[in-house]
């Protein structure tokens, strides 16, 4: 009974501490990009943003809690309830849940899973059914037509997300996100150039500008974030597939959507800016934890998120298509051809396994 | 990771297929630039192609297997994909003015149709389960598409409909017996199969401790398992009773040149397949599906027999009638002998040279209001188009099994090996099925050359009477010179043994 | 613990966390907040009219085309990673085979490029 | 408990018997068939994994890949012949393919 | 081996005639007339190179003769003809009647010629290769193809009601000979050839497969011949058939079955068909005395003339079965005889249906009066259907009485009383359609026989006589053949155990 406990239970206990730990952290990081992206979209049109609840509104977010906590939560009379309250449901915690094997630092991941990059694609695939979910339980036009446009936006972009992916495990040689990090410090074109310790130049977003040009895009798509949430676009669908919703329901929906906008500057950070690594890998900043790194980098990709939603216009829906099937699908194609092929070429394929830790 | 596993594969075993397949997609290029007005250059091409690939075969054979194992090219595969490529190659070549004048002359009809074959010959090439199924669906899924390719018209689309659901289940019972197949012996290689059940020590299906591969001489339970989903799987591809119930609506529903490339081509590579799977690597346990082969035989004979009696559209006709041959055919397989293959080699090169002849005939009853497809519409042929009505009258009497034409050869020849196995009832029955069927065959010559006419047909476009006059040759004069064809039929059936 | 275990329980509890807090929320609401349902209030949102037929409704044909274009470049994607991560270790023999199935896929992507099925006007 | 194989095949076979009663008993919408064909191969990649593991034999994973591929391919082509039918139909209710009876 | 191939020169002689026929283009009655000479040579000269067939047959030799082999299916199912004795009349019979049925269609076809013809012609060719093929898949292959021309024949030229016919005709047919094809494939499978002479000469099938092949080649061979009680499609084919189609019927193709009796049955399965002789009585006599009676009622000239044929087939296959040498050779002498006879009463039926229309005995009466050459031409044909002494009717059936006599004399007094039967029905049509007073309006203008006619009554007259004066022109080259069959089939049952009946079979003979 006792070896019971130590072989399963405290572990388990350990797994629950860490997961609680993580989610708090991330949901107030996620309260925290919520606020900086109201201000600097604010900063941009040169107004305040939320400067009243708190010092600066930094509890801005806060009191939005509370405020949808406290709405009446209204179900349309036609909708499909149970469906109606799932779909916000699964699209948190799906957003929620590819968090658990992003590491944040050396060794700070809570499952080091070794088809890490499969997971985080499948479940962030996944997060297609809240839209449709949502959509189709609501039975109202509006959100119908703007759940279908969103899902085949999301779908579209994540073809050439997955063809990134691949460009970088061609170079990497594992799934496992770990390793993927690994490999950027073990080689790459700082090695080469003979100044292995300008490791930010090791960093794939180097070599793959274009596939990290690309995911950047994907991920704007990918999370309806602008130019390119059309599912909402205020003018033609009023809010999107979340007209009908109202309360918790609704600010789940948003609260999924900046989770998985932050788990995409996770992935950016990982896939191609070294992730926890720091950027010159000399003595004051090998000092600084990797965690700090990493959260930098994060907010340095959630920098450019806000303010492509600040500065660009919005795209129509057939330029969007267009761009994501004509443009990112042939490009990332050919990309996998020429990434593999140079690798072939020149002898650098990874070695058999990866490069380990 | 073994050495030999990432060696080039030795292509050329599979050379007419890769043919085949980098001209379908050359020409889908082709016909993707070229638009609509490619279609007649790409259906020159396909048919082509695929006369080429014939002669490949034909002349400079390369026996062998390839891509570690799971390809086999020898002189079974050789001599099934000739019979494939001419079914597939006069389709093609049946269908140009039918597409025309139904308005579906579309360049994706002969690409697919030679993508279907690829298929095929995929599967009479199959040495492995995974690369058997690949072909299963390479073809299957070509064919759903053919299915419902008049796209504007319900029929069409509705055939199309009833044979994706049909054929999808029924590849998903293909699969789930193969998964048997795999768990119990451990291997999807025929080879490996064939070894895992003679040899005890082979087979790692003993680790589940359920139950070893052979007990008593007798293969497992999950072995038997898969051997009965796997051939109710291909029991739907060729049509045999009792899944059967797509067949008749299809082959109505679908349009004409269509259905004569159902009823002929994939009918055959299915068989084969069928032939290679249980031969090959099921061969040690002959008694565990030899009853299952024999019961969907007999049921395929009787209901080909009876239910096309009642049958007014000459297509649906068809259809029973070749659920009626798919049953003689398995009795050949019944058999489980070499001189059964043999038979049933024979017998499918006839039921080839029948159905292409019958279903000419089918795609030339146009009037001027249109193609017409009711048994009616057939009376007093013998009046205004004496040849047309001998020609399609001695492929019905072929049909029927009368002697000298080639179904009767066809028949006795698969008769004579099951009664050499011992199976004296399932030749009896088959016999009197073949009395029953006769009934309806009959219906169509009385109705042609008893009956005074109602119309007349327009005159057969060139091709047809080609086709026409062809397959009748062949099904009316085998019996003068049969050695050709009955030595490389005992050719390839000597090398399954 | 076992080793897979100890790599996929955490996933499963933090799915489990997730959850808590999911439904924490969504909860929430129908507990603390004010509730005065009406007809209207209840009714479609269709900008001021009152829906007149099923909202579920025929839609455009091209965002089928999409799912399916989705389901064939995605799967290729399914193939591409294995493929990808096992690089090293393929050789040139696994670039030329990935290289026919991807120049498969392209002919594919051709024809339907050209067919219009990507045009969205 | 340990869980066997034995456990893995009995879920696929449920699995299996839902899909074929859910192509045959149902009598209401296509497209439920067409998620039923998809439950067969979901269950027939269960059988194959699970003997793949079980035997620690790699060559059923393959198998099971080729499935998936296929499967989606198939759900393509089926999809898009329901499409087309229901153009020319104006219905994919199950009762209503029914022009041509035998 | 003979120099010359003649069995297949005869064979195939008549496709030569379908190929010059098939030249002849157009539909006017030029054409046609080109086509019936065509059709005419074609027979007629096939009949004179049959001629040298018997010319070339030694009667002395009891094996088959002028045989050809080479390799058709592999070395397993050759092309292997030949005659003896028991054949080689009954090609001679059909090659001599077919001149005289194109001749007898030459003015009542007119509708599609040219497919008449062609049917005819290749009919011939199958029954002459029916009696020539001595190997069992080409027996069986012409044997089973010859239903395709007459089911045509029946169909497209027939009466009324020829579709029910030609249909009852062709499956009861079909079915028969399905089940001698199961036996065939049996009997490979036990021999390991299908080679008649081998199979003759050296294979014994075990005793209880006997029964079954035996029972099974039965079934082909009753339907053909055919015997009571499946014997119900002869009179519909008989009455829709066209008057020629009616002759080959009667003439030849019942006679396929008795030959097939003849060949196989007796000598291949001796201790089957010694089992099964009883049980041949029976259903013979119940034929002979059943259909005698059913004749007498009928309405329906041809179909009268249908029953006489079961009638006396069934005299036939009591001679065979009482496998003796009287009673066979009695039984091949029969269906030669009644291949002349049957066929000449068709042809005379064919003479005033063609001025009448109708079979009805009703419509006819008084011919006598102003078609006296018919009358003796028919009151011929009916004297030797009766079995008249003189005739060749009288010596077959004499003959198989005899041989059925030594065997079992209730049998041979049961078929007695069908011989007054049969005179009772005979000479009661005649008297109902040639004698009596000439009343009816649309009879007093009918002609008598023309030339075509008289050319075609008149060997069959001549012959009829002939054989009946000199049945040995006949026996002498039966019976090398027969004495040899019997000598095999004897020592086939001493062999199986069943001596005393043989024993006492060859006492008697």
């Amino acid at each position: 009974m006792e070896s019971f406990f130590w072989d399963y239970g405290w572990p388990l206990i350990v797994m629950l501490l860490q997961s609680v730990l993580l989610m708090v952290v991330l949901l107030l990081i996620v309260a925290y990009i919520l606020y900086a992206d109201r201000k600097i979209w604010a900063a941009v049109q040169i107004r305040r943003g939320p400067n009243v609840v708190g010092p600066w509104g930094l509890l801005q977010s806060f009191a939005d809690l509370l405020k949808f906590v406290l709405k009446e939560p209204v179900i349309p009379s036609g909708s499909d309830k149970f469906l109606f309250l799932f779909a916000p449901l699964v699209t948190v915690v799906l957003s929620l849940a590819a968090w658990v094997v992003i590491p944040v630092a050396d060794g700070w991941v809570i499952a080091n899973i070794n088809v890490g990059i499969l997971y985080v694609f499948a479940i962030s695939s996944l997060g297609v059914y809240g839209v449709i979910i949502g959509g189709w339980a609501s039975n109202s036009k509006y959100p119908f037509l703007s759940a279908l446009r969103s899902a085949a936006q999301m779908v579209s972009y994540e073809v050439s997300i997955g063809f990134v992916i691949v460009t970088v495990l061609l170079c990497v040689g594992s799934l496992n996100l770990t390793e993927i990090v690994y490999a950027q410090q073990a080689r790459g074109l700082a090695h080469m150039l003979g100044v292995p310790w300008l490791s930010i130049l090791n960093w794939y977003w180097l070599p793959l500008f274009p596939m990290f040009v690309v995911f950047f895009v994907s991920a704007l798509a990918e999370t309806n974030r602008p130019p390119f949430d059309l599912a909402e676009a205020e003018s033609e669908l009023v809010a999107g597939f979340m007209v009908e919703y109202g309360s918790t329901p609704y600010m789940m929906f948003m609260l999924g959507e900046y989770v998985a906008i932050s788990l995409m500057c996770a992935l950016m950070t990982i896939l191609f800016m070294g992730g926890w690594l720091p950027p010159v890998d000399i003595a004051p900043f090998t000092w600084v934890p990797g965690i700090v790194w990493f959260l930098l980098k994060c907010l340095l990709v959630f920098f450019f998120i806000s303010m492509a939603k600040a500065m660009v216009p919005r795209y129509r829906y057939d330029q969007l298509m267009r761009l994501g099937w004509k443009v990112f699908l042939p490009l990332s194609l050919g990309m996998v051809f020429v990434v593999a092929f140079v690798l072939m070429f020149m002898g650098w394929t990874p070695p058999v396994g990866g490069f380990g830790a | 990771m073994t050495a030999e596993l990432l060696a080039m594969p030795d292509l050329m075993p599979a050379l007419p297929e890769i043919l085949l397949v980098l001209g379908a997609l050359a020409l889908l290029m082709v016909g993707a630039f070229g638009g609509e007005k490619s279609t007649p250059l790409v259906t020159g091409i396909c048919v082509a192609l695929l006369t080429v690939a014939g002669l490949i075969l034909l002349v400079s054979p390369h026996y062998g297997t390839t891509f570690n194992g799971a390809f086999v090219q020898d002189a079974f595969s050789q001599y099934m994909k000739v019979l494939v490529l001419i079914g597939s190659g006069f389709a093609i070549a049946m269908s140009v003015a039918y597409a025309r004048s139904q308005n579906f002359d579309r360049f994706e009809y002969p690409i697919l149709i030679v993508l279907a074959t690829v298929g095929m010959m995929l599967m009479l090439s199959a040495n492995d389960l995974i690369s058997m199924y690949l072909g299963v669906e390479l073809q299957s899924l070509a064919l759903y598409v053919v299915a419902s390719i008049n796209r504007d018209s319900v029929r069409s689309t509705e055939a199309g409909l009833k044979y994706f659901v049909l054929g999808a289940l029924s590849s998903g019972m293909l699969l789930y017996g193969m998964s048997f197949i795999y768990g119990f012996t451990g291997h999807t290689d025929f080879v490996g199969i064939a070894s895992a059940l003679t040899d005890e020590q082979a087979s790692r299906g003993l680790v589940f401790g359920i139950a070893g591969p052979l007990i008593d001489e007798r293969a497992s339970l999950g072995v038997v398992f898969g051997i009965v989903f796997m051939l109710a799987g291909i029991a739907f591809k060729i049509s045999a009773v009792p899944f059967h119930m797509w067949t008749p609506d299809v082959y109505e529903g679908a349009p004409t040149p269509v259905t004569a490339f159902f009823a002929a081509a994939p009918k055959i590579a299915a068989f084969g397949m069928l032939v290679r799977v249980l031969i090959e690597a099921l061969g040690d346990v002959t008694t565990d599906w030899q009853q299952i082969v024999v019961f969907i035989s007999i049921a395929s004979m009787g209901l080909g027999a009876f239910a096309a009696i009642g049958q007014k559209n000459i297509k649906r006709l068809m259809a029973y009638s070749s659920i009626g041959n798919m049953g003689y055919a398995l009795v050949g397989l019944a058999a489980g002998t070499q001189a059964g293959v043999h038979g049933l080699i024979v017998f499918m090169t006839a039921y080839l040279a029948m159905t292409l002849g019958a279903f000419a005939c089918i795609l030339s009853m146009r009037r001027k209001e249109g193609m017409v497809e009711e048994i009616s519409d057939l009376a007093g042929l013998s009046k205004t188009n004496l040849p047309m009505a001998m020609l399609l009258a001695v492929i019905m009497f072929s049909l029927t099994g009368l002697p000298p034409l080639i179904g009767f050869f066809g028949k006795f020849y698969v008769f004579i090996a099951a009664m050499e196995a011992g199976l004296v009832p399932l030749v009896v029955i088959g016999l009197v099925a073949s009395v029953v069927a006769a009934y309806y065959y009959l219906r169509v010559i009385k109705v042609m050359f008893f009956d005074e006419p109602t119309g007349e047909f327009l005159p057969m476009s060139g091709e047809m009477k080609i086709v026409l006059g062809l397959s009748s040759a062949v099904v009316g004069l085998f019996f003068i010179m049969p050695e050709p064809i009955m030595n490389a039929a005992a050719n390839a059936a000597s090398v399954l043994f | 613990m076992e080793d897979l275990l100890r790599e996929y329980i955490p996933i499963v509890v933090f799915i489990g966390v997730a959850l808590v807090i999911g439904l924490a929320l969504l909860i929430a609401p129908f507990i603390v907040a004010f509730k005065n349902p009406d007809s209207e209030k209840l009714s479609a949102y269709e900008c001021g009219f009152n829906a007149f037929d099923d909202a579920r409704m025929k839609f455009d044909i091209r965002f089928y085309l999409v799912s399916i274009l989705f389901i064939i470049f995605d799967l290729e994607v399914a193939f591409l990673f294995p493929w990808a991560v096992a690089y090293g270790a393929l050789g040139w023999f696994g670039f030329i085979s990935m290289m026919i199935f991807l120049g498969v896929l392209t002919i594919g992507f051709i024809y339907e490029w050209k067919k219009g099925a990507l045009e969205w006007d | 408990m340990e869980i066997g194989i034995a456990h893995y095949l009995g879920v696929a076979a449920i699995l299996f018997t839902i899909g074929i009663f859910g192509i045959f008993l149902n009598r209401k919408n296509v497209i439920v068939i067409l998620m039923s064909i998809e439950l067969l191969l979901l269950a027939v990649n269960i059988n194959l994994v699970a003997f793949s593991y079980f035997m620690q034999d790699m060559v059923g994973q393959i198998f099971a890949l080729l499935v998936l591929t296929v499967a989606a391919a198939e759900a393509a082509i089926g999809l898009a012949i329901l499409v087309v039918y229901f153009r020319n139909r104006g219905s994919i209710a199950v009762e209503d393919i029914n022009m041509m009876k035998g | 081996m003979n120099d010359w191939s003649i069995l297949s020169i005869t064979t195939f002689l008549p496709l030569v005639g379908v190929f010059f026929i098939l030249l002849v283009r157009g539909d006017d009655p030029d054409a046609k007339t080109n086509i019936r000479r065509v059709a005419l040579i074609t027979t007629s000269f096939t009949f004179i190179v049959s001629l040298f067939i018997w010319g070339g047959f030694t009667n002395e030799n009891p094996g088959f003769q002028m045989v050809e082999k080479y390799n058709w299916f592999g070395e397993t199912f050759t092309y292997h003809m030949g005659v003896d004795g028991i054949s080689m009349l009954f090609v001679i019979l059909t090659t001599f009647l077919m001149p005289l049925c194109i001749l007898a269609s030459w003015e009542s076809i007119q509708d599609r010629v040219k497919e008449y013809m062609i049917a005819f012609l290749v009919l011939e060719t199958l029954m002459i290769g029916v009696f020539c093929s001595l190997d069992l898949v080409l027996f069986y292959v012409f044997f089973e193809a010859g239903l395709i021309p007459m089911f045509l024949i029946i169909g497209v030229w027939g009466g009324p009601r020829r579709v029910y016919a030609s249909y009852k005709f062709f499956l009861y047919t079909l079915l028969g000979s399905v089940l001698m094809l199961a036996a065939i494939m049996a009997m490979y499978w036990q021999a390991g050839t299908l080679d008649i002479p081998t199979l003759l000469n050296e294979s014994e099938f075990p005793a209880a497969m006997q029964t079954w092949l035996w029972l099974a080649f039965f079934a082909s061979f009753a339907v053909k011949m055919p015997m009571w009680p499946v014997h119900t499609w002869l009179p519909d084919a008989h009455v829709e058939a066209p008057t020629a189609g009616s002759v080959v019927l009667a003439a030849i193709l019942l006679k396929m079955g008795g030959y097939g009796f003849i060949r196989f049955s007796l000598p291949m399965f001796p201790i089957a068909s010694d089992m099964f002789a009883p049980f041949i009585f029976t259903l013979s006599v119940v034929a002979i005395i059943y259909t005698s009676l059913v004749a007498l009622a009928q309405e329906d000239i041809k179909k009268l003339i249908a029953y006489s044929s079961v009638a006396h087939m069934g005299f036939v296959t009591m001679g065979i079965f009482s496998a003796n040498a009287q009673g066979i050779e009695g039984a091949i002498f029969m269906m030669l005889a009644h291949g002349l006879i049957s066929g000449a009463l068709f042809l005379c039926v064919g003479v005033i249906y063609d001025r009448m229309h109708t079979r009805q005995i009703s419509a006819y009466g008084g011919l006598v009066n102003n078609m006296p050459r018919y009358a003796v031409a028919f009151m011929i044909f009916t004297m030797a259907n009766v079995g008249l002494p003189g005739t060749a009717g009288f010596v077959g059936e004499f003959l198989t009485m005899v041989g059925v006599f030594q065997v079992n004399t209730w049998v041979a007094f049961f078929a007695a009383t069908g011989v007054i039967l049969s005179a009772a029905y005979a000479l009661f049509l005649y008297r109902r359609v040639v004698f009596g007073a000439l009343e009816k309006e649309s009879l007093k203008s009918m002609l008598d026989l023309n030339g075509r006619e008289k050319l075609i009554l008149a060997p069959l007259i001549i012959l009829t006589i002939f054989f009946g004066f000199y049945p040995a022109a006949v026996l002498d080259v039966t019976s090398a053949s027969v004495d040899a069959l019997i000598t095999n089939y004897n020592a086939a049952l001493d062999a199986g155990g069943l001596g005393a009946h043989a024993a006492a079979a060859v006492s008697s003979h």
